[in-house]
């Protein structure tokens, strides 16, 4: 299956272009998605892709994309684990001279490319929303993901950003969950011991914790009374934002960032012209506008 | 001569050497004690019905995986493989639980067979090779995770019935399932341990396996039933965790098995095998999780929450064994 | 000269207490220089920890320690030795996966070309020396836990003497040796005695302490009872003043019937360990098996109870013949196995005496699942009882116990499984005087109930007054199968001997 | 009977029992051979020398990890915490590291200090309470990673200077520098554990803590120095990746420990203490490096590769058990 051929020119000739694919964390469902219409656009353009899972490990990123590299293939697409320990990566691809496509998220070294959206913006959406349906007004709890990792460093700076600008509203507890649903359920629960009457809304960094806090806060009766919201519009999100438990979701747009990099991909490899800089927004989902997710 | 044989038996009536009956060591529960007073006094929402039964729900899924792995360090051995035996029972069991599929017992057998067919695989691999049970059960532990995540594609399996939701969300009488389910499950286990031929043979082949050998002890065949059964604990875990959430994760558990052999350890059983009580992994899961709800509760900052929880855990265990030094 | 001078060591008033029990209450030994001081007591009267405390394995809670005119205070194990003091454990103490030449220097490695760094090919020559003048042929560069017990003894005798002590402590030294090991001993502590050493010497052995003692400290249950020359004390009155009251010390008869033929051991092989085997013991039959170290004669034992799969040959069970892969299969078929190495193979130190003892029997200790805890704890005081074994009671820990009552606690878990057969490994290993002639009358009393006893013994005396038969190994072959009358120490000793 | 002497010692000569010199056990080279041989031969890019560069690079993290639980694990213990100290280590030698600042033996320096204070505090809290080490080091794992998010203000530590990069990131001779660091270290714990009273007291101490005790050996000394050796070695590692990914990471590291501990117990040490070999860490760390490699190289979907990870490790220590079998 491997080719030996090198990179040059070769696509010209009609053989197969391979791209080498590093993501985040393959047990992550949102990265799942983009990875699928990664490879449904692989298969529609005949490009062969070699996906590697770099289990949220900075380091491991790096090998894989010196595999890649070792391996001569002729585009690397990163989905980085970190904004700056990802970033040797970029620079070894650049020397190597096989052009690197960043989707997703981004790296402060630049890449060829970058397909995907800043997590920043996201959770700006979800805070605003949060600040109109309170009035301005009221006491936030932030379920925070994975302490250090890249997208939970600027989602909450995100949310900082918007609470800049309402005085009125106040985070009264933080605390991480890492991600998961069935922590972010226990954190909820001893929260409603201590914040039970006061909490008017709950902000959590993605949906697996936005749906724990839903769990926890319906057994305590107190759904009807809390706002939560959070972000990645995963199927199990957007069905709860129908039935009414979630009140929004930040979607963030896996079938555009997956085709997207790999058409930009292809055209990097055939030397023809592309987007130094494709940004897909993000959109809050609420259930007014659900059905457009569905 | 007569005189000689009644001082003997007369000094054994008050000898401090006597395990305190199903307990272990007991100072533990000292340390125990102290905390939950501590948080009682200084938050006035940790000692009220409503959050003692959310920790005790909370805590159950690490008691369970205390239990079973309780059983395999006693006889000497370890299981790393608990977090991924938890998401394969769970996303087995959810598949099978999706409403107007099947009758509720069909998911719950199908969670327990994964863990109990994953827990025999180590056994088999443990009894019937010479390599070591941290490496078969890391082993395990990733094939598992990668089952997991072959099964259910990568993503939650979501949509499951009520019935099955009440095993981990409902109530009976006003409490939670989950705690009904720990209370049988300990007692179920407390008495397998200590007073069956099974748990006598855990003991001694933990405490000596050629001695154990020697006395005609099947040692094969206890072991494979040892890690049968933590199998089968943490297939129960896993649907417990599973109908918790509503949902089959792949990638739940993750991280489980140190929590869950820390509780064993924290109650006085010994990495070294040959001692250990139910009673003790039941108080040390119970430690883990009320530390974790007190620094909740106390709001105290995520990065400070960890320093405060690593000294706490081996303050507690600090002063435990002080209290066991003769 | 004040007194003072005149001794090496002067313990006084030394007290030691393990949670509640007086292992020690008051003690007092004065030890000279080049005498062989011998300290006597029954299991558990505190002889190991007496000398625990010199060597400074255990603290006393009071006590004074007086060495060369010196006070000891807390003394680590490296002070002791610095100090002068070496001890040979009753329990072997090495490391099984060191190299026998390792576990010599152990603590004491000859420095390299600076400190710290090892010179094994010295550690390898200077064990070599060492244990060729010894007497003992075992490779230096073997790992410890490949040699057998008897080898393993050699070798912690050989790593006290290399020491270089003024005080030497001899716990138990030949309890594991045969014959001809002891009589290198006791060359090399005659050798020692000149050399100004002082040694202190415990050995259940009476005829051991009439030969080698000058001076005798006798304990009971902890306490000081006297320290007498040993040219006024016979063996009567010492084995009265250790143990409080009158024994019979003789081997009860043989008077027993002999029934069917339990076991028969045709032509059995294995290599490199024992060739053609073969005898047959009956019903009320003992038959005893004698040979010198490495002889073989364990290896036969744990050959026949599963431990080990012979070669070639046959063995019958009760007239059928019998494949036996593993100790359950073995005690299925009826065949007890009282183990020479008590704590790899005996016992379980952290399960109580209880447990312990009815770790074989448990099927019949139990109802369906269930221990039955009633029955398990009468047959508990049972053995307790019938053994004499010394204990707080049946729930103390078998590691807790004196290395004698330890041996008693295996004997009754082999007896409580009720066999038709049973292989004692060096029954009375560490068995003080009263207690083996108990042993010996179960034996006896176990046979005229019609079990079928095989023993296998380094002591000729226990060997000649119990066996009917004597088989001899040498080297693993059978050279001879003695009948009662014909059996002689000398006889023994030439089919023993290579020739 | 001069006779037996002989046959003792020509035994002896061809016993299968004796160790080969300084590489324990042997099997497991041959599983490592087998696999390297069956990729070669499988993908053609696997035997080039960009390729192995890039593969022993990417080993040289846990190896050194590897070797320092081999001291901890021979001498009985266990180490939980070079995760956590990885980050420590990572965040301090970042936080000194940045251009124009100090010269980079400050933040090398600064690095492995931190690693050093870890583990003696590991060693401290072992020797001087009953706590078994389990315990001591889940909490300062725990302990560790809440410091390292504090040190950093949970946020990566960037701009670091080119010299301080190059330590991970650059070559000598065409040889990247983990390389070299990892030959270094490696000859040099070999060189301690076999030529060392040192050494010679860690397996003594594993082997039987009684006989060592009795023997006059230092124990808590020499538990003191292996658990502070440890966290220095994990102090290099942390320097080591943060000069690789050119950031001070405050979760870097997580999980660390149970690869390395894998890899000192796949290349034959004993979890129970009183064997193992450097030598044999070194190829464990090799084998799953090699293992993950050629997954990625032959493009296996990632559940799968885990599924194959968990048997290959599993199967090659089969083979390496089966092969000392006597
Ligand atoms: N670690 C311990 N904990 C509790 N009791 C102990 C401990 N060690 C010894 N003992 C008790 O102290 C007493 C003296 O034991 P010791 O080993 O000194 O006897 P001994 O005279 O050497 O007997 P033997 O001839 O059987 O070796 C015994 O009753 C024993 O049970
Ligand atoms: N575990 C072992 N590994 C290797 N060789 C052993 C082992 N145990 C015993 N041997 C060897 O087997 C031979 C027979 O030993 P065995 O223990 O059966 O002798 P024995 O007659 O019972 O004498 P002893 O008084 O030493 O027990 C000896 O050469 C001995 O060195
Ligand atoms: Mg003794
Ligand atoms: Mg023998």
């Amino acid at each position: 299956a491997c080719s030996q051929s090198t990179s040059s020119d070769k696509s010209q000739e009609g053989e197969k272009i391979i791209v080498g694919a590093t993501m985040l964390s393959m047990q992550n469902e949102f990265i799942v998605n983009v990875h699928d219409e990664m490879e449904k656009k692989a298969q529609e353009l005949g490009v062969e892709l070699i996906t590697v899972d770099a289990e949220r490990s900075a380091l491991k990123q790096i090998e894989q994309v010196e595999s890649f590299i070792a391996q001569k293939v002729d585009v690397i697409i990163m989905n980085p684990c970190e904004v700056e320990a990802s970033s040797p990566a970029i620079a070894k691809a650049l020397a190597a001279k096989i052009p690197i496509i960043n989707v997703n998220s981004e790296t402060s070294t630049k890449p060829s490319a970058f397909v995907g959206s800043d997590d920043v913006e996201s959770a700006k959406i979800a805070l605003k929303f949060i600040a109109e349906k309170l009035n301005g007004k009221g006491n936030i709890l932030m379920m925070q993901g994975y302490m250090g990792q890249a997208a939970q460093i600027k989602r909450e700076q995100g949310a900082k950003e918007i609470l800049k600008d309402y005085p009125g509203l106040k985070i009264i507890a933080q605390q991480t969950a890492e991600w998961d649903r069935a922590k972010a359920m226990s954190l909820m629960e001893n929260w409603i011991q201590s914040y039970g009457s006061q909490v008017n809304a709950v902000f959590a960094q993605n949906d697996e914790m936005g749906l724990g806090a839903v769990k926890a806060l319906t057994a305590a009766g107190l759904k009807n009374k809390v706002i939560v919201v959070s972000i990645d519009a995963i199927p199990d999100a957007l069905q709860a934002v129908k039935k009414g438990e979630l009140d929004a979701t930040v979607f963030q747009n896996a079938q555009q960032q997956g085709a997207k990099a790999i058409e930009t991909a292809v055209k990097l490899a055939k030397g023809q012209p592309y987007d130094k800089a494709t940004l897909i927004p993000f959109q809050l989902v609420t259930k007014e506008n659900l059905a457009k997710f569905q | 001569m007569k005189n000689t044989t009644n001082t003997y038996f007369d000094l054994a009536g008050g000898s401090p050497n006597l395990r305190i009956s199903g307990f272990g060591r007991f100072g533990i529960f000292v340390a125990f004690g102290l905390i939950c007073l501590a948080l009682s006094l200084i938050t006035p929402n940790f000692l009220t019905w409503s959050n003692l039964t959310i920790v005790v729900t909370q805590v159950s899924i690490n008691a369970l995986l205390a239990f079973g792995v309780t059983f395999v360090i006693i006889t000497g051995g370890i299981d790393l493989s608990l977090g991924s035996m938890v998401a394969v029972a769970g996303v087995v069991a959810a598949s099978f639980a999706h409403p107007d599929t099947y009758p509720v017992v069909v998911p719950i057998f199908m969670g327990l067979l994964a863990g109990v067919v994953m827990g025999a695989f180590n056994g088999f691999v443990i009894t019937r090779s010479n390599v070591p049970p941290f490496i078969v059960t890391l082993g395990t532990m990733t094939i598992g995770r990668g089952l997991a995540l072959i099964l259910s594609k990568g993503r939650p399996i979501s949509n499951l019935s009520d019935s099955f939701n009440f095993i981990g969300g409902g109530q009976l009488l006003g409490i939670p399932m989950p705690i009904f389910i720990l209370i049988i499950l300990f007692v179920i286990c407390a008495v397998l341990l200590n007073k069956t031929v099974l748990g006598r043979y855990m003991y001694a082949i933990g405490g000596n396996e050629q001695a154990a050998r020697a006395s005609g002890i099947p040692l094969k065949k206890i072991k494979m039933v040892v890690y049968t059964l933590c199998g089968g604990l943490a297939g129960i875990a896993g649907i417990l965790l599973t109908s918790r959430i509503t949902t089959g994760q792949p990638n739940a558990g993750a991280g489980f098995e140190l929590d869950a052999i820390a509780a064993a350890i924290i109650g006085g059983t010994s990495t070294s095998g040959g001692t250990g009580t139910m009673a003790g992994a039941l108080i040390g899961a119970l430690l883990i999780g009320v530390i974790s709800n007190g620094l909740d509760l106390l709001n105290v900052t995520s990065y400070y929450q960890q320093v405060v929880m690593g000294v706490i855990i081996i303050g507690a265990v600090v002063l435990d064994s002080l209290n066991h030094k003769k | 000269m004040t007194p003072n001078q005149d001794y090496i060591l002067q313990v006084r008033s030394l007290t030691k207490t393990f949670a509640g029990i007086k292992a020690l209450n008051n003690v007092q030994m004065n030890l000279r220089k080049g005498e062989v001081h011998a300290l006597m007591g029954e299991n558990g009267a505190g002889k190991s920890t007496f000398m625990k405390i010199l060597s400074g394995l255990e603290t006393p809670d009071s006590g004074e320690i007086i060495l060369n005119g010196k006070r000891l205070k807390n003394t680590t194990v490296r002070e002791a030795q610095q100090n002068g003091i070496s001890m040979i454990h009753q329990e072997i103490l090495a490391v099984p996966e060191l190299t026998v030449a390792q576990n010599i220097f152990l603590g004491r490695e000859p420095k390299g070309w600076f400190s710290g760094w090892l010179d094994d090919r010295r550690i390898n020559q200077e064990a070599e020396k060492l244990l060729t003048h010894m007497g003992a042929t075992i490779n230096v560069r073997a790992r410890m836990k490949d040699l057998s017990v008897a080898e393993q003894q050699m070798v912690e005798i050989a790593k006290a003497i290399s020491n270089n002590a003024q005080v030497l402590i001899m716990d138990e030294p030949t309890s594991a040796l045969s014959h001809k090991e002891v009589a290198v001993l006791f060359t090399l502590i005659d050798e020692l005695k000149k050399n100004g050493v002082a040694i202190i010497y415990i050995s259940h052995k009476m005829e051991e302490i009439s030969q080698l003692a000058d001076t005798i400290t006798v304990l009971r249950d902890g306490s000081y009872i006297g320290t007498y020359p040993t040219a006024e004390l016979d063996t009567h009155s010492l084995i009265n003043l250790m143990v409080g009251r009158e024994i019979d010390n003789l081997f009860p008869d043989s008077a027993t019937e002999i029934g069917n033929a339990v076991i028969a051991v045709k032509n059995l092989s294995r290599k490199d360990v024992f060739t053609n085997i073969s005898f047959t013991v009956h019903e009320g039959e003992i038959l005893g098996i004698g040979g010198l170290m490495g002889a073989g004669r364990t290896e036969l034992a744990r050959a026949i109870f599963g431990l080990e799969q012979p070669d070639s040959g046959e063995i019958s069970i009760n007239g059928q013949l019998a494949t036996i892969t593993s100790p359950q299969e073995a005690i299925r078929l009826g065949i007890g196995y009282v183990s020479e190495d008590r704590k790899g193979w005996g016992f379980i130190p952290d399960l109580s005496i209880r447990h312990n003892l009815t770790l074989a029997s448990l099927p019949a200790h139990a109802k369906g699942v269930f221990v039955d805890a009633k029955r398990e704890t009468d047959s508990a005081h049972r053995m307790i009882r019938d053994l004499r074994i010394k204990t707080t009671g049946p729930d103390q820990k078998v590691s807790n116990l004196s290395g004698g009552n330890q041996q008693k606690v295996i004997i009754g878990k082999v007896l409580l499984a009720a066999p038709s057969l049973i292989i004692f490994d060096e029954p009375t290993r560490g068995i003080d005087v009263g207690a083996k002639f108990e042993i010996y009358k179960l034996i006896r009393q176990l046979a005229a109930d019609g079990v079928a006893i095989v023993v296998i013994s380094s002591e000729l005396p226990e060997l000649l007054g119990l066996s009917d038969q004597i088989l001899v190994l040498e080297k693993g072959k059978q050279t001879a199968l003695l009948s009662k009358e014909e059996a002689s120490p000398e006889m023994i000793l030439r089919y023993a001997m290579p020739n």
